[in-house]
């Protein structure tokens, strides 16, 4: 129907949400939350595979986004399981809390 | 995949078979002893493997892998320290009292991690690699329950690795965007006729490298480091110091070598600035550590940044600078953390400096290993550092890089001061006659014990008669 | 092959001393004894034989050599070669190596073998340092030297001995570093001039290298050896070094490692870059002078015995800076009797303040005096060895400083008057330290004994071997002479090409038309 | 005959080596026997040779023995020589002949003293060196003799080491001579580089050809040496050691302190004189320090209560008078009168020494008195000594030395009337010191008791030197007494006439005139010291002569204006940077690195929010180099 939406849209797409997810992991401080917005930031990069892909007609980009999506989800479950076990020590999912190495 | 390719393949090969075999005598409910001996085969398997590489030209296996004569020697060397550190873990776990079967499961996942990262040249084996590797390493890191800080080193790993490999996910979208390809010699190949580097490939490049550093713990990314090292068990913290990193070097000099990055001076000069801030930063942060594993957190750090002199001149000599100071730092960061795993009890991890007062009057021999280890990290002559370092400054210096190699001293003297009060720590108080105090598990210490002074020998040959390793280097050299 | 022979049987003497020193406390004694005599007697043969043998005066200088590929790939060999200089240098670590396991005989009580280990592995370092004609073999020497006097220094000295042992090892090896810049630099201008890589040090010696360059490459070359041998500047090491090192410690310190650093120079940095060392020699004779000067004042106002001593061989040396950058062959050959009889009259000086702290436990001059009338025999041979350090004619220190002071003479006048100033200031020193801890009233109570026969040996032997070089030196200066001849034709060369260098400040020294031997023909006034 | 010669300094060396090394275990007579025997030995050895020295006069007019080369680099080659001349039998003579009559002496005076054998020792050696600096034939050995000489009056001022005070002492010795050695070193130095040999005879032949009269350099070598001889010899600027160096006992002050090793610097520049001659300002300014020195010391002497530093004073006057002599060009005479001071000064310092014994140590005049009769030997000689020491005209030796230079100061060729005035000044000096010394010690009341009285051990000597005081004058007569001149005949070998100016005469109006000076010194000091001491009183109350007493006192101030400029400053400066400023240095560097450390460990916070801004910094910084490089 309409003309097909340029590269650089979806670059400043993708680049957007890359911030969006930057941004979430500095600013939020429940560790839920900060693994939320590195997946934000995964998928961000996805796109941009899957854009740069439909730039050179080659399913390389959709290739690549299927294993950022299953390494992803490897890494989020990995991540909640230690959710699990902060919560079970520290009683409360506040990063800050875990400062006890410094120096 | 025809048969070469199946032996090319093998090592990879059996790596995953072990940590599958392992998986199922798990299930088999085997004891710990056993399944730590069956796993410290199926590793001398895999080592044994390599030796039947067929020493064809480089093994191409598209368009993921390339295994040539420099992916084995750096296979060869991730294995061994595999090796070392799965010999090492069982004291160390028996003393904590966790059964730790899984553990060897993912120690062959993230060695096998490794191993893809030494011989990838295609941007997804890369990310397969490099995330195999860090998954496996996020479990490992916060293995043991019981231990104080352990929970904590592992989500900040997690957080951080995942982070960072977003970045390096984006910059590969980016310069796959540019180059249209994710495999390094059609990369190269497009960049061979431009005579600078187009921005978008400099920003993909730049967030790459952003992915990389945190992996090589380079400066501007090495927060992690310290925290890292103290929260994860010992020989876990050997594993991360020695196998992640080097995989991810030589993945970075087979892409640096296939671009010919070294034409572009943007490119060096980032690469030259994160080599000295990251061997001034990490020799100081150590200057006055009470904690012996953050000493030798941030020792790596400043270690990372003499490889990184050595990668930058790019010259045939340079590649063998890298690859023998691999070499030789392995073999010292594992005989130093190898001493730190013996000497750790149930309570205290002998982390704290203090633990290692008058120990060469206590454990003479120890005491010898670990300052044999700690000489050649400070790079003293008779010790493989030693030779390490000179060969660096050779490489930088014939390139004419006056600047890196006066940094590089400058680096290593402040290094100095820090391992020589181990050293010194470990020599003063009168300490009375070494007590024998009875070993839970005299048969694995005893091993242990031999497999370190046999660590140590060879630090001690490569530093006196190094023209063996140096031929041995040249061998398996990348060719440009 | 006698050289391999030497360094082996100390390394081998080490080792022995440490897997025997475990199960019986006097063994490494006689272990390390032994080895070291044995040495000794090994080149004092080679020694009479080669001025029997060989003349001396013929061109050749080179002994003995010994020549094996260590690393092909670097184009590093194992390349050993003695000439006058090694020789006299070698004679001198062997005969200080005796005194060093006598004067440690009673004073070490503790893990002896690991203390003679590290002893007998300083002089093999200290030996291969002087023998070594491979520019990376001579920095692998220079750096196995320290690990052995850190230990020495770190483990056996008295209170402050890690703040000691670090400041020392930090200098040298810092310094030692800057050197291997340096001669990584000439490696590779000679591997691109030549085409061949090698370390070897007569390759080596041709290299033609720019003038700035050549500048840069002789300041890291210089700086290593400018630390050893106490130059001002970089000075701060070597007092704390000596006053916290155990006597067998700062009498190898003394008598050898600053010799290292006075010998780096001689060897690697006049021939290798002498238009640079051309260039540079008023700023360091200026260096010398003041080194001189500032040696003696500090050493007058030290509390501390060994500190004070060790004062006085910063300023020592600074004759030999003072010497080395004449240029001449009459300052040269003094610098050479400098080495050797301030090795003997300091080292001396130390086992005395040694004997001193084994007696008095304290190093503290202001509690000790009148010590003359309890002790009558150490009293004279500290009045002999004072009047040794303040270059009393009759000793080997008046030789050697005649000599420099006469050599320097034709080079600057200036510079010379004012370090001929600085014997008065050594004067004062040396009585001064005579008169606090021998002379005036009797301050310490309890009753000392005089020399045990142990004590006399080692004192009578040195006190003879200064005697016999303040007599009749010419042995010494004859092994010396053919390498100072070739260094000075180096040098000689030199001066005449540039012209203004030497008429710029010499107002009274004879212009040298013809060679340097005849000297008396017209005055040129400026 | 000259393969003998290295024996004269060989006998006191043995005698220093047996006593050093087995001084603990022989019996005091054995220490006596080798002390004493060993320089009387080498007085005889010198006779024997003095005999056969004047009797055949050898070729070339000297005796030389080569026993080895010292030192041979490049054309630097020093040789053990000994050279024996006219000039140096001279001084030989003298060291060996006083030296042994002072070590008899001392073998009685020390004999109450424990370190009875280091004493003989340090005396021995002395000698040795003292003989080796007369007797050597390059300037390096006699170097060598110079500084030995300074080591042993060092070692013998500071004999009693118990009593700190004689310690500074000897320091204070050492290190002022020490100051002249380095300038005369440097004075080797020039000449060496000037003809290329440091031995004295091609020395003294090659100067006139390269050196034209008035040369710079010539002055410079000669300025050099002439303060070397200063320092040894204490004339003006460096004289303040010599009162102190009385702390030593009194046989060490005789022999070193009057006789000898404060010659050294005559003996040298007499041996050089060549030098001196080819620059005219360098010998004027020899005479006017010896004129400048006669006075000063002179007027010190005259307030002193001490009597050894009476005498001390009165011998840095003397050598004034030689310097003197040495600057006018009279050569024989400054050696005559150095030998005739050194007859009638060892037996006035022996004198003293004896008297201060028997008064058990008591050194201030004014407490002595009346010892005429009691102490009648003591007496006589210490007269027969005063006299000569005056110049007692016809009966004293004294008169014919001095009376030589007072003649020379006005008629020789650099003579001139001021330089006259000043001797003759010095002579009245010299004669109301001599009396006031004499009038106090000898007549009056006995203030103290006599304790102890010399053995005959003490006595022969002081009889013999007194009888040399008396007679030894009458081998050199003057002019107008008959042409009876032995003495400068034998010198004249080795040292140039000296030359009068044209058309001088009446000689016999200026031996009057300073007979006359002479007596009216003695009268003056008869009458203030002993006839009415009341008018003494009178002076003292007036406030301007007793701070002019106090100054004279005091050496005309050279000590205290030394502290200040020399001393003060230096000790000052050591104790300031006693730990070594240049050590501050570096530890600001690590000083510097700890606050480095510290600063970036607090980067290590420890909270992961806190690494992931570090990171995300670090991205922007690389991304910003890549871009805009």
């Amino acid at each position: 129907m309409n003309a097909p939406i340029s590269i650089e849209m979806v670059m400043l797409l993708a680049g957007i949400l890359f911030i969006l997810g930057i941004a979430g992991v500095i600013i939020r401080k429940n560790i839920i939350f900060m693994l939320l917005s590195v997946e934000i930031m995964l998928n961000a990069a996805g796109l941009a595979f899957v854009a740069a892909g439909s730039r050179w007609a080659q399913p390389d980009g959709q290739v690549m986004f299927i294993f950022i999506l299953t390494m992803a989800a490897a890494e989020v479950s990995v991540g909640l399981a230690l959710i699990l076990r902060i919560y079970h020590q520290h009683k409360s999912l506040d990063i800050d809390k875990l400062k006890e190495m410094k120096g | 995949m025809s048969g070469n390719d199946f032996i090319a393949l093998s090592p990879l090969l059996l790596l995953t078979g072990s940590s599958v075999l392992i998986m199922l005598l798990i299930a088999l409910k085997l004891s710990h002893r056993n399944i730590q001996l069956s796993s410290l085969l199926l590793f001398i398997l895999a080592f044994f493997s390599l030796f039947y590489e067929p020493d064809v030209s480089p093994h191409h296996i598209e368009p993921l892998l390339v295994v040539d004569r420099f992916a084995v020697f750096i296979m060869g060397l991730i294995i061994f320290s595999g090796l070392v550190v799965n010999i090492l873990s069982y004291i160390y776990f028996e003393e904590k009292e966790e059964g730790p079967k899984e553990y060897y499961v993912l120690l062959f996942l993230c060695t096998l991690g490794a191993c893809v990262l030494a011989t990838s040249k295609h941007f997804i084996s890369l990310f397969l690699g490099l995330e195999i590797l860090t998954v496996g390493l996020y479990a490992l890191i916060a293995y043991l329950k019981a231990r104080h800080h352990n929970i904590e080193a592992g989500i900040k790993y997690l957080v951080l690795a995942a982070f960072s490999s977003a970045f390096l996910l984006f910059g590969m979208a980016l310069i796959y965007l540019q180059t249209g390809s994710m495999e390094f010699s059609i990369i190269g190949r497009s960049l061979h006729s431009l005579p600078s580097l187009p921005p978008l490939f400099l920003t993909g490049l730049g967030m790459m490298l952003v992915g990389v550093g945190f992996k090589l713990a380079v400066v501007p990314f090495h927060m992690w480091t310290a925290d890292v090292y103290q929260g994860a068990p010992t020989p876990v913290t050997s594993f991360i110091a020695t196998v992640s990193k080097g995989g991810v070097i030589a993945v970075l000099l087979r892409f640096f070598i296939v671009i010919d990055g070294f034409r572009f001076s943007p490119l060096m000069l980032m690469l030259m600035s994160i080599a000295i801030a990251s061997m001034i930063v990490g020799n100081l942060l150590a200057l006055q550590q009470k904690n012996v594993k953050r000493i030798l957190a941030y020792s790596s750090i400043a270690h990372l940044g003499y490889l990184l002199v050595a990668l930058i001149p790019g010259s045939v000599m340079s590649i063998q600078a890298v690859s023998f100071y691999l070499a030789a730092y392995f073999i010292t960061i594992l005989t130093a953390f190898g001493i730190m795993t013996i000497l750790s009890t149930k309570e205290n991890d002998a982390e704290d400096i203090e633990s290692y007062k008058a120990l060469f009057w206590k454990h003479p021999l120890l005491a010898c290993i670990f300052s044999a280890a700690l000489l050649s990290l400070a790079g003293i002559p008779l010790t493989a550092g030693f030779v390490g370092k000179f060969f660096i400054l050779a490489a930088s210096l014939q390139a004419g890089f006056w600047m890196i190699a006066f940094v590089l001293v400058i680096g290593s003297v402040i290094g100095l001061y820090y391992y020589l009060r181990i050293i010194s720590k470990m020599f003063s108080g009168r300490g009375g006659v070494p007590r024998k105090e009875q070993r839970s598990h005299p048969v694995f210490y005893l091993v242990s014990v031999i497999v370190l002074s046999l660590l140590t020998l060879f630090i001690i040959w490569f530093g006196v008669y190094p023209s063996g390793l140096i031929y041995f280097v040249d061998y398996f050299r990348l060719n440009m | 092959m006698i050289l391999t022979y030497l360094i082996g049987i100390l390394m081998g003497g080490g080792l022995l001393a440490l897997l025997l020193g475990q199960w019986n406390k006097s063994l490494p004694k006689w272990i390390a004894l032994g080895t070291v005599s044995i040495g000794f007697m090994l080149l004092v043969s080679f020694w009479i034989d080669q001025s029997h043998g060989v003349n001396i005066f013929l061109s050749e200088t080179w002994m003995a050599e010994y020549r094996h590929d260590w690393i092909p790939a670097f184009g590093i060999s194992f390349h050993l070669a003695l000439d006058g200089l090694s020789l006299l240098l070698l004679v001198l670590t062997f005969f200080l190596g005796i005194l060093a396991v006598l004067c440690s005989w009673n004073e070490v009580k503790e893990r002896v073998g690991f203390y003679h280990f590290n002893l007998l592995w300083i002089l093999a370092g200290i030996s291969g340092v002087f023998i070594a004609m491979d520019l990376f073999l001579f920095y692998f020497f220079w750096e196995v030297m320290l690990i052995p006097m850190y230990f020495l220094i770190g483990i056996w000295g008295s209170e402050k001995r890690e703040y000691a042992a670090y400041k020392f090892f930090i200098f040298t090896q810092a310094s030692g570093l800057l050197m291997l810049l340096a001669i990584l630099g000439i490696y590779f201008i000679h591997g691109s001039n030549t085409g061949n890589y090698t370390f070897n040090y007569f390759e080596l010696l041709g290299t033609t290298i720019s003038p700035d360059t050549a500048f840069w490459l002789m300041l890291g070359f210089m700086i290593a050896f400018v630390v050893k041998l106490p130059l001002v500047p970089f000075h701060s090491w070597l007092p704390d070094a000596h006053s916290e090192a155990p006597t067998a410690g700062s009498l190898i310190l003394a008598g050898l490692l600053l010799k290292t650093g006075a010998y780096g120079i001689l060897r690697f940095v006049l021939p290798l870059f002498p238009e640079a060392a051309q260039s540079v020699a008023s700023w360091a004779m200026l260096l010398g002078v003041i080194g001189i000067i500032y040696g003696a004042i500090l050493a007058y106002s030290q509390t501390d015995l060994k500190r004070l001593i060790a004062y006085t061989s910063v300023s020592h040396m600074g004759f030999v800076i003072l010497g080395i950058f004449a240029f001449n062959e009459l300052a040269l050959q003094g610098v050479i009797m400098q080495l050797v009889t301030h090795a003997i009259s300091t080292g001396a000086l130390f086992i005395m303040a040694g004997m001193l702290k084994e007696r008095l436990h304290t190093r503290d001059v202001r509690l000790m005096g009148g010590l003359w009338t309890q002790m009558p025999q150490m009293g004279g041979t500290a009045m002999l060895l004072a009047m040794a350090s303040l270059g009393l004619p009759g000793l080997g220190n008046f030789i050697a400083e005649f000599l420099i002071l006469l050599g320097a003479f034709k080079a600057n006048v200036w510079l010379t008057v004012l370090a001929t100033c600085g014997l008065i200031f050594s004067a004062i020193y040396s009585l001064w330290l005579i008169q606090q801890v021998f002379l005036g009233p009797k301050k310490t109570p309890d009753s000392v004994q005089d020399f045990s026969w142990r004590e006399i040996i080692l004192m009578a032997s040195l006190i003879l071997s200064i005697i016999w070089l303040g007599l009749y030196p010419q042995p010494v200066i004859n092994t010396a002479r053919p390498m100072i001849n070739k260094l000075e034709k180096l040098f000689v060369n030199q001066s005449t090409n540039n012209k203004h260098v030497n008429n710029l400040h010499s107002t009274i020294c004879i212009e040298h038309a013809s060679s340097t031997a005849s000297f008396s023909n017209t005055i040129k006034l400026v | 005959m000259d393969y003998l010669l290295w024996l004269i300094p060989a006998f006191p060396l043995v005698g220093f080596i047996v006593l050093a090394l087995l001084g603990k275990h022989l019996s005091r007579f054995w220490i006596a026997i080798i002390g004493a025997g060993s320089v009387s030995l080498s007085a005889i050895l010198t006779f024997v040779i003095g005999f056969s020295f004047l009797s055949s006069t050898p070729t070339g007019g000297h005796y030389s023995q080569t026993l080895w080369t010292w030192l041979e680099v490049a054309a630097f080659n020093p040789k053990i020589t000994l050279y024996l001349d006219a000039l140096s039998l001279v001084f030989v003579f003298v060291i060996t002949f006083i030296g042994a009559l002072i070590h008899i002496y001392s073998v009685a005076f020390m004999a109450a003293d424990k370190d009875y054998a280091r004493f003989f020792a340090c005396m021995n050696l002395f000698v040795f060196s003292m003989l080796l600096l007369v007797l050597a034939d390059n300037l390096l050995l006699l170097y060598l003799g110079w500084e030995g000489v300074g080591l042993c009056s060092y070692l013998l001022i500071g004999f009693w080491y118990e009593n700190p005070t004689n310690g500074y002492a000897a320091r204070k010795a050492f290190i002022i001579t020490r100051l002249g050695d380095t300038a005369m070193a440097i004075g080797l130095f020039v000449i060496f580089y000037q003809f290329g040999t440091l031995v004295i005879p091609d020395i003294l032949a090659l100067a006139p050809s390269t050196w034209h009269e008035g040369a710079t350099i010539a002055t410079v070598a000669a300025l050099l040496l002439l303060a070397g001889g200063i320092g040894k010899s204490a004339q003006l600027p460096l004289q303040t050691w010599l009162p102190d160096a009385m702390a030593g006992p009194s046989p060490v002050s005789a022999l070193i302190h009057a006789a000898t090793m404060v010659t050294a610097g005559v003996y040298l520049i007499a041996r050089m004189h060549v030098i001196f001659q080819l620059s005219p300002i360098v010998q004027m300014i020899v005479a006017g320090i010896g004129a400048a020195t006669l006075l000063i010391a002179g007027f010190s002497a005259l307030t002193q209560y001490d009597i050894k530093r009476v005498l001390a004073y009165s011998t840095i006057s003397q050598i004034g008078y030689m310097f003197l002599a040495l600057g006018l060009g009279a050569w024989t005479a400054a050696i005559f009168h150095f030998m005739i001071h050194a007859f009638f000064k060892a037996l006035l310092f022996l004198a003293a020494g004896a008297v201060i014994e028997a008064l058990n140590h008591e050194h201030n005049m004014f407490k002595m008195g009346g010892l005429k009769n009691k102490l009648p030997v003591i007496f006589w000689t210490f007269l027969i000594g005063s006299a000569s020491l005056a110049a007692l005209p016809i009966i004293s030796a004294g008169f014919y030395s001095k009376d030589q230079i007072l003649w020379y100061a006005w008629a020789s060729e650099h003579g001139s009337p001021i330089l006259w005035l000043i001797a003759l000044l010095g002579a009245f000096i010299t004669a109301a010191y001599t009396t006031r010394m004499m009038v106090l010690t000898f007549w009056g009341d006995a203030k103290t008791s006599v304790g102890h009285y010399p053995g005959k051990l003490m006595t022969i000597p002081l009889i013999v030197l007194a009888f040399f005081s008396l007679f030894a004058g009458f081998i050199e007569l003057p002019h107008n007494f008959g042409q009876f001149t032995l003495f400068s005949n034998l010198l004249h070998q080795v040292l140039p006439e000296t030359v009068l100016k044209a058309g001088i005469h009446g000689e016999l109006l200026f031996q009057l005139l300073a007979l006359l000076v002479t007596f009216g010194g003695i009268y003056l000091a008869y009458i203030f010291w002993y006839k009415q001491p009341q008018r003494i009183e009178k002076l003292k109350r007036s406030a301007p002569l007793m701070s002019l007493y106090r100054f004279w006192f005091s050496g005309w101030g050279f000590d205290q204006v030394y502290q200040v400029l020399f001393v003060k400053p230096i000790v000052f400066i050591a104790n300031i940077n006693k730990n070594d400023v240049v050590d501050k240095l570096y530890q600001g560097i690590t000083t510097a690195t700890v606050h480095l450390y510290r600063l970036l460990s607090f980067t290590q916070s420890g909270s992961l929010r806190w690494y992931i801004i570090g990171l995300v910094i670090g991205a922007i910084l690389i991304l910003s180099i890549q871009l805009m490089l």
